[in-house]
């Protein structure tokens, strides 16, 4: 049954150096606040997965939590490069970091088998492509009825998994609506799992497209309200696009990355 | 006529970009499915339709089927795209049920490099293991490549992103050539056109290479083998893509100028 | 993209003699005026699929329309049998009945490969069970990242998929809400579908917990109030538990289940 | 005592069939997740909602996850079920991510034939070919039984119900003996205990066999072996189960006399 504690107790609780930890959010509900209390906190040798690393895993990756990046799509969306990111691999600043990469469909579906507890998933995917080369959790079966060959990859059960949601209720249901990604799937995939919310409702009101996630299938819970900026909360607050454009100055140089990382987020008090 | 081989906008009234864009939204079909890329071919399709395709079905990977937002969206999972989408399903369902499946009509997709038989690099530039750029990587494009009935890309042409071989194979066009695609099973018929800031090329029937079909106003054989990193195939006679209208480059204009929500300027 | 048909068009069109179809409705939304309809139009010959065949399977088994069922619980919910059914497979009245069955973990699989395009699914499934003695649609394949065994079932893609949902709107997107079993995957696995709906609207207001079937990827849309009764369509009617019930008694006898049929079903009007 | 073993409603001011009910809910402990059959198992995990274990979680297999009736369900996908549920999700969501993880504490399960393992038949009466009485089948329980991290079976005691061997193995308990799960690489535990209108009886933990350790009061050892199929295994001092209180048999009376709606009557 998922308590309600707060961020700070939740990432010392339940976060540990050496975890595989799979943070997620397609563009929306991305678990800022989350990524900069798990900074805070020192954590290291992380594995981190998430389709779509950008910002706040560029800075979880600078900072030097990491050890391994897996991942499908890593960039500033709509504005260019991951600067720390690409340190990392390029120059192995301030750790070398480790990458196992795949397709979207690839990774997604390394979800839904840890979530589906099966060993592994089926796919038409990565064919003609060089990523089975680089990748060994890409291999091939064979269908037992037609013969077909397809792509298989082994599920991803993470130790555990963060997400922000826009709502839970006092019993710890949670409520996202608005693109939802694969945040039902990672947090059932995980052996834990850490939910930020921005508001704790009485109950819940189910809206039109919304994923509940009840409370005994999420470890904790945690009410931070604004927990996803300067990424968006349908419903609570929009995109700061302007950040995603100035993180592309601020995260360029090392010195002005360290020096926005002190003021912005260890010199901050936890929510 | 610029060093680079690009008409400039003073000469023309329309840059080179825009000219891409507009050749690219016009071979986009009213009614037409289609998986749209961020960037260049969300712009395209977007631009598409406001004009000639008003019933195109616009999906994203983020979830989000028959999409209809008002601005560009900077991110794939803009809030706009799910608030005017028919339907936001999760990214298991999209890639399962929508993509993989084979009924999208057409896959619009960009890339840092493409060789001669449109095979596709977003992955790396030099070598995978020390790369002096590293790109963000496949994201949904493999599958797109591989599964939509047909793909049509969208790169500008120079020596850096016309090379071969790639740097690293991302995404699928024609493998080596013919009998690729088969050989690996792929549903999906292919590229049918890569579009560039200079023209349109098409795989040959027979050989699957790009082949210079098109060019746009103003630019010539010589500019197209220029910024081609390979012996460039030419088409016995290359036509010439018809001027943006009016009515296009003021959409197009329109649309560019419009902020998504979430911009404070 | 979806077209606005009548219910009897729309069979006449899309449901041909020695077509596979799948009919879904979990206890919700069932399709019984489609069902009635291929009744009357006298279709032989087909491939009946369903998770849970109930009273509208048992008519159109009862009226020899179907030469194989496929399936993985066939019954009257809450009441008992299915006689039309038990004497099919048991005395083969009116034709013999050809059944395939699973239980509903796998018969799903094969409506969620059927709708992914893939050849075949895999799950924890089946073991040590005797099914798949019985069905020779079950067979396993190894993990090749573990080298478990898991089971293996085919996608299966029937010919014409056929569904009620509540709402369309005027361009023929389909709107279901309440409990919706594998309708989406039912039509999203077939060659064509038929959807049967209470009510076109103007525009689709999504409900809480809606799920919408895009114009596109649906064949005929038919607007046919009442057309899950006896079985029920939340927001529009509840279910007729009593006709459940009374079922038990008409369709004990063959005479009697004949002559329900020829008043309630071939004398009616199609609507 | 009435010929058949089972005490009557007169004698003991209820039935065998609500004792079978009270001690079956009785087995539901507070807060755990229980994937629940129709029928007799849904009456009594929702008798022990509505007594001693009010956070008691029931799934139901048409996709409601934390349903809270207020009416028994007639049928496993009744409205009911949806409207009052804290998530209603699809089919094969709930047979893959809910079910087949292993996220459920108990299965609740009922059956026509059992035998000594507490394997269940719920397909066929008589050869599969040529059935005297065809049942409705598997619908989710050879899942359930194999994937719920243990079981609790309901199932009314006689030479009919118990049976060695079953006419047909729909569902696993402990298959033939020790080790079968094991070497299925099934990961739920199987059967925790079967409980009958004439007592309960467990698995040994060296054989597996199903061993009586509980009669309902009023009934005897005899009975019990009358009523099964084989040699009956009976512990070394079968517990009387203690009789239904007031309280528990005035709400399963009053959760019996609720009629579902879209009943008449």
């Amino acid at each position: 049954m998922a308590e309600l504690v707060s961020l700070r107790e939740a990432v010392t609780e339940l976060v540990k150096d050496g975890d595989t930890v799979a943070m997620e959010g397609f563009s929306h509900l991305i678990p800022h606040s989350a990524g900069h209390e798990v900074i805070r906190q020192e954590r290291r040798h992380l594995t981190l997965v998430r389709l779509t690393p950008d910002l706040i895993f560029d800075q979880l990756i600078g900072m030097g939590v990491a050890d391994k990046l897996v991942f499908s799509w890593g960039g500033n969306p709509g504005v260019g490069s991951l600067h720390r990111f690409r340190d990392a691999i390029e120059n192995g600043w301030p750790t070398p970091l480790q990458i196992e990469e795949h397709s979207h469909a690839g990774l997604t579906n390394r979800f839904v088998a840890g979530a589906s507890g099966l060993p592994f998933a089926i796919l038409r995917a990565y064919a003609g492509t060089g990523l089975p080369e680089r990748v060994t959790h890409i291999k091939s079966v064979k269908c037992p009825f037609t013969g077909e060959t397809l792509a298989a990859v082994p599920a991803i059960n993470p130790d555990v998994a963060i997400v922000h949601a826009q709502q839970a209720d006092l019993r710890g249901n949670v409520h996202m609506w608005g693109i939802t990604g694969v945040q039902k799937e990672a947090v059932l995939a995980s052996s834990r799992s850490i939910v930020t919310v921005e508001e704790i409702v009485e109950r819940i009101e189910l809206r039109p497209g919304g994923v509940v996630l009840p409370a005994w299938s999420v470890t904790a819970v945690a009410h931070v309200p604004g927990g996803a900026r300067p990424s968006y909360a349908s419903g609570y607050y929009k995109r700061d696009n302007d950040f995603y454009s100035s993180w592309d100055t601020i995260s360029r140089s090392r010195e002005d990355f360290r020096e926005w990382m002190e003021k912005n987020v260890l010199e901050v008090a936890t929510p | 006529m610029s060093a680079s081989g690009r008409s400039s906008a003073e000469t023309l009234g329309y840059s080179s970009t825009e000219m891409m864009s507009i050749a690219a939204a016009r071979e986009l079909a009213d009614g037409q499915v289609c998986f749209v890329g961020i960037g260049a071919p969300s712009t395209a399709a977007n631009l598409a339709r406001r004009t000639h395709a008003p019933g195109l079905v616009l999906i994203y990977e983020s979830g989000c089927i028959g999409a209809k937002p008002t601005a560009l969206p900077l991110s794939i999972g803009d809030g706009e795209l799910a608030d005017t989408a028919d339907a936001v399903v999760t990214v298991p369902e999209i890639f399962n049920y929508w993509l993989q499946s084979g009924r999208i009509d057409v896959g619009f997709l960009g890339a840092a490099q493409i060789d001669r038989f449109a095979n596709l690099n977003t992955t790396v530039i030099g070598p995978y293991e020390h790369p002096s750029v590293r790109l963000p990587g496949a994201g949904g494009a493999p599958e797109i490549a591989a599964s939509c009935k047909e793909v049509v890309i969208m790169i500008k042409q120079s020596r850096r992103t016309f090379v071969d071989p790639l740097d690293f194979r991302t995404s699928i066009g024609f493998g080596d050539g013919p009998g690729s695609r088969e050989r690996l099973g792929l549903r999906g018929r292919g590229p049918r056109m890569v579009i560039t800031d200079l023209g349109i090329l098409r795989p040959d029937p027979e050989t699957c290479e790009l082949t210079l079909t098109d060019l746009h106003p103003g630019v010539s054989v010589e500019a197209a083998r220029e910024a081609t990193g390979w012996e460039l195939a030419v088409g016995p006679a290359p036509k010439v893509t018809p001027a943006p209208t009016d009515s296009e480059l003021a959409h197009l204009r329109r649309l560019v100028s419009l902020r998504p929500e979430g911009n404070s300027k």
